[in-house]
């Protein structure tokens, strides 16, 4: 672990403790955008956590941003947080500079933009959709096509036409269509598979990270509402059947966690899809559940929209469809494991890449 | 955070050469035809020969002391064999309790001369222990002993009857909770002792209790004037509830409320494999999502159980969750291979699959049940 | 045993025909645009000129006399219009208490100048009940009320507040179970009495509760000196207890219990259609299995309610199940489309995936929690 | 309803309660063969329920007799009843005289036996695998090719060679080889498809029906053990844990025995699979959960062999297995979905084949 992971955390949870309440959310749901808390973050250094100091970063390792970005799950942060971060650590990967401003990106296997390099500058087409924040983002991180080869491309996002949509969490989803837009760029030839790969594993790590800090807190939330809300004339976590959901809760939550920072871990050292996909795989099976469950114990406050549980509910429900559901990552297993020369499952499930130093390593 | 914020366990390249060293020692005594493998064999997997060499070669006890027969190595080395034992569905039920619980709780509680007399013995894989806890209709009341150690010159008389022990048929020794003082109504924990007890001592009998297969894993032990020497007192007179309790963080987070069934699962996975069923593959990995994180948790556990930290709770929620896991594994092979389990079938994932769901109901039964555990990670919860 | 061996229904030919009727209504009602398909139309479903509409056809109040306004048909042909209602999709919020709850009631219960005053406007679907039942803090604690009215010359003061009552700020009256009695803490049960309160009424203040996804269901009722007149008890002075409970069995095993998500089912089942997916449309042939099970008991029901028998554990059974159903067409459903669940989109699959999974929290509180029906079962088969 | 059910359903009863005792059942699994149980049975007229009494039949109809094996699963009974009244059907259905001796029949889609027609009679030949009660029966429904026909033919079950297997219950699932086994038989042609596709109905139908009694048992057990059983100083039915699953039990067993009436209604008036189908995936998912549950409310007493519970657990776990799992009867009823004329899946759930008379039918 790195050293400043204690104190970046520390910081950013007093920050979203203070700025990111209920009311903030709900602004921002309704279609605002956080300019101050996005401040604040970024002279936190949040959107560069992980890339060198001497490059303009703030320094720390991949897995501190991780951890920062299970804060963001935690408290619902209504930015483009994961995904400047992300953008900036795949351009920082490609030699680019880092952004500050809000940044969002779609590098997937179905879509590229198409660009042409003409007299006064690039001329940039094609439909973009499912971008996340795409309407409040300034720039956007994809792949283009030019000719025969694929190109990482920061385009900025002026004088593009956006179809507004939300996911469940009134988090902005929207479909860009850009229609010759002419502007100067910086280009770099990167191999397709590999880039879609990476991006694809960091995004769905960042989604499973940030189900589980959503996760943690409902419990949190659940718990205590146990202990004040009274029925049949005592704190309703006297009832077997709430004991039940609690344990359940519980148990969805520190699996989620667990396997997290497990996949943190292996992810900071090597790119092994398997503690990740097993991160995601569980965590979107988990959401479902703790959605549920942390429902039936708030009872009918739960579901009004005075109370903070849905804020975080919703984005469980969303979360776990985007970047892939439990298929898509289970199939990546599957695969890895038929091409795998593993002849057992055990031996699949034990070979860690086991570390050069003698003794346990462990977490704190 | 109530505790579940779990270390991330790497292992070590010694580690992992272990594990290897473990494995190929397992391969090569079930090609000779030691064992064969099977689900749920830390209950019914009785071997006294198969016992014998994991204690020749080390591999019990071996957390403890050298003074005392161990091999002094890490909690994370017992946590590697435990695992490829019960992957490989071997026979480990003969020394289970002694390695798992009994030993680590004279090491904590025993004296000097019961770690001496003891715990080599159960080290070389020859001494079985029993747990002598639930009482007829006591269920999951374990503060209801009504087992009574009466003093008398130079030890105990003890009277009563212990059930649902496994193993006691094959074991020589129990640990038998028991009421050395009068019942309290106001503090039901009070006056409990643990007593060792010579399974083969005058006064003793054992019933065997047949499980549903029609085995005998279970029995009944009766007391009757049973004398039980000073010096088999474990820990001190009128602690036994505390140190009882201490025992089940041992039993609740291991590999084997995980594991039970995993030699069904690795089954279904060669044969998924073997037909190159990506679709049926894909639903069988997210048994292996869940598995790996139970696995996570569990050695997590096991890496802040020998930093002495209180681990109970979590040890709680990894028994409800892992044996909930050990029980879907059954039901979804049955659906992924349409397979009519059966336990005289030649055919493995049949055999496999009818050992898993008739050992099913006592996985969310023993060791603490669904309910119990629930609650008690409830309570601890809401304390906090 | 415990009246669970419901009755088998056979829908007769002129039944058949009936419901092609309802359908055939219905279908020309949304190709004209009257409404628009969506899952649990029966809470947030509000069209007033449709609900006109179906009392012109006379299939609201359907089973009551024709003398208040009714069609004097079956249990059963009520059963056909509901459940064509919801499988559709359709907005039935309007008129759908008084129509299944307040209606009966009254029609048990109430006076001939009542049922003389309300059932034809109710039938003519042009007036709405809601249910003035739960109050603020007292969730699953029914019994718990405080709202009171006190006795005046020819009529009843009456102060308090009631919460989630849906659709009152549609609404035209509301029954109110109100405390005409002091509390006797020795019988909680008692001194409660049901008072018709007209919402115009000065006095009356609703306050609308948004619900998760922002929109206005809910409200909050507050009485302050809301004068209420003799004519508008219901039944007896203190007798509210026992004609609410009765009221419950109306509410609990209706198809709105089962199909709230129909029209996603409807959608998912059409898509794997067209793309011929034998796989998957497999799975959610399991969906139709435990869609067609809670059917048979639901019209099983519905009989015996015409009946007159008592099928009050039977009635918390299917809301149990059918609720649970109903949240897990949503679950399926994502896993078999691999589609992102969003309210503004224009795929069918993911709007009503939406509605599904946003509403879905809802089924299993309203209407008496799953912990609450549940016990009512446990507690019921126990005292037989 | 036939007029004698009641008087039936009574008789049958009242033979099991006294007779299939727990005790008989052990007996029968450890190799035992209940004679005078079949015996009773047979007085009883039990395996020619449905077959008019003109043919040697007791009378009544096809409902009357999976009324019957309702109870045949309720009381365990470890005789192949339901083997022989669906023989009888069968053989009834094609004209031939019906057997009172132990009748086993095995008529699917992937075994055939071979018959030559020789001077000395017929030589028949072939395996069959999974034949229920396959060691105690007398005689074996099957069919058989000769040359390009498929007939349907009786065969003795003598010297023939005998594998024994047992499903989860400890009933016989016996594989059985016949090697040029000579015998005077009655043949007839039969529209094969046809007859394998009822067969498999029936049976399925019957599995589904002794599955519900099962349960309908269980259940009762498992609440009378919940007001005798006393744990924390009060009967367990007052945990609020045990409730919920109370409840559960009720309801699966509820909806169980609510569809097989409904598909055996169904079945009586016309061949609709839909109904049958139903029942047999209803009842398959719902063994599961009722077994899980009744062990966890019966604790370890119920997984001792002296216990009654696991006699029939055991037998939820095998009959959901047998005659076709969840996924066989889903996908029979997704090919009659894709094969139907039903624009939409409500259609294809109420186009009941609506009965001429009116008013509403109402069983009891």
């Amino acid at each position: 672990m790195s050293d400043m992971r204690d104190l970046m955390v520390e910081l950013a949870e007093k920050i979203l403790k203070e700025n990111c309440t209920k009311e903030l959310i709900d602004q921002a749901e309704d279609g605002t955008w956080q300019q101050k808390l996005w401040d604040l973050l970024e002279e936190a250094g949040i959107f560069t956590i992980g890339i060198p100091e001497e490059n303009g970063g703030t320094g720390g390792d991949y897995a501190d941003g991780f951890h920062i970005l299970r804060l963001i799950g935690k408290y619902a942060v209504p930015l483009p947080v994961s995904e400047t971060l992300i953008v900036n650590w795949l351009l920082h990967d490609s030699g680019f500079q880092t952004e500050t401003v809000p940044t969002t990106l779609s590098i997937k296997n179905d879509e590229h933009i198409h660009i042409y390099e003409k007299e006064n500058g690039f001329h940039v087409s094609g439909t973009l959709t499912d971008v996340s924040w795409g309407r409040y983002a300034k720039k956007l991180l994809t792949l283009a096509k030019i000719g025969n080869e694929t190109h990482l491309v920061l385009l900025p996002l002026e004088n593009v036409q956006i179809e507004k949509m939300n996911n469940l969490a009134g988090e902005p989803m929207d479909t860009i269509k850009i229609d010759q837009l002419v502007a100067q760029l910086q280009l770099k030839v990167v191999d397709e598979a590999a880039l879609i790969e990476r991006a694809q594993q960091i995004l769905a790590l960042s989604k499973a990270v940030m189900i589980s800090g959503a996760m943690e807190i409902i419990l949190d939330m659940t718990v205590q509402y146990t202990r004040e809300r009274e029925q049949f004339g005592r704190p309703i976590h006297r009832q077997q059947a709430v004991q039940q959901y609690l344990a359940i809760l519980a148990g969805e939550t520190a699996a989620s966690l667990t396997i997290t920072n497990k996949a943190i871990e292996t992810f900071q050292q090597n790119n092994d899809v398997y503690e990740l996909a097993s991160a995601k795989v569980k965590t979107n099976e988990a959401a479902g559940k703790v959605a549920e469950l942390a429902h039936q114990v708030h009872g009918a406050i739960g579901v009004t929209h005075e109370h903070r549980l849905h804020q975080l509910t919703r984005r469980l429900w969303s979360w776990r469809e985007e970047v892939g559901n439990e298929n898509d990552w289970a199939e990546k297993l599957a695969i890895k494991f038929l091409n795998s020369e593993d002849a057992t499952l055990w031996e699949f499930l034990t070979r860690t890449n086991s570390k050069k130093s003698s003794g346990v390593k462990v977490k704190d | 955070m109530y505790n579940f914020d779990l270390p991330v366990v790497e292992f070590t390249e010694e580690q992992n050469n272990f594990r290897q060293e473990v494995r190929a020692f397992l391969q090569k005594e079930k090609d000779k035809g030691t064992y064969e493998t099977r689900c749920d064999s830390w209950l019914n997997g009785f071997n006294p020969e198969f016992s014998r060499k994991l204690g020749e070669k080390g591999w019990i006890g071996i957390t403890w002391p050298k003074k005392y027969g161990g091999a002094e190595r890490s909690a994370i080395d017992r946590y590697i064999v435990i695992e490829e034992l019960l992957a490989a569905g071997a026979p480990v039920a003969g020394h289970w309790i002694a390695d798992r619980q009994s030993g680590p709780l004279l090491l904590r509680f025993g004296t000097e001369e019961q770690k001496n007399f003891y715990l080599p013995k159960i080290a070389k894989g020859e001494c079985y222990f029993a747990i002598g806890m639930s009482e007829p209709n006591s269920g999951s009341d374990l503060a209801s002993v009504s087992t009574r150690a009466e003093k008398t010159d130079g030890g105990w008389i003890l009277n009563g009857s212990k059930t649902w022990t496994s193993g006691a048929h094959h074991a020589h020794y129990m640990i038998v909770l028991c009421r050395t003082r009068p019942k309290d109504p106001n503090n039901r924990h009070a006056g409990l002792s643990q007593l060792i007890v010579d399974l083969s001592a005058p006064g003793v009998s054992i019933r065997p209790i047949k499980y549903l297969t029609g085995a005998a894993h279970f029995n009944e032990v009766f007391f009757e004037n049973v004398f039980v020497p000073d010096e088999n007192l474990v820990g001190q007179e009128g602690n036994g509830w505390k140190q009882n309790m201490a025992e089940l963080a041992y039993e609740r987070s291991g590999p084997e409320r995980i594991l039970s069934t995993f030699p069904l699962l690795e089954e279904l996975i060669q044969e998924l494999k073997k037909e190159k069923d990506l679709p049926r593959l894909t639903e069988s990995m997210k048994l292996v999502a869940e598995l790996n994180s139970l696995r996570q948790m569990s050695v997590g556990v096991a890496q802040y159980l020998e930093e002495g930290k209180d681990v109970a709770i979590t040890a709680a929620l990894i028994k409800d969750m892992g044996t909930k896991f050990e029980k879907y594994v059954a039901e979804l092979t049955r659906l992924l291979v349409n397979r009519k389990p059966s336990l005289d079938s030649k055919n493995r994932i049949e055999k496999y699959l009818a050992q898993s769901i008739l050992h099913a109901p006592g996985f969310t039964l023993r060791g603490g049940t669904t309910e119990i555990l629930r609650g008690i990670v409830a309570k601890g919860m809401v304390a906090q």
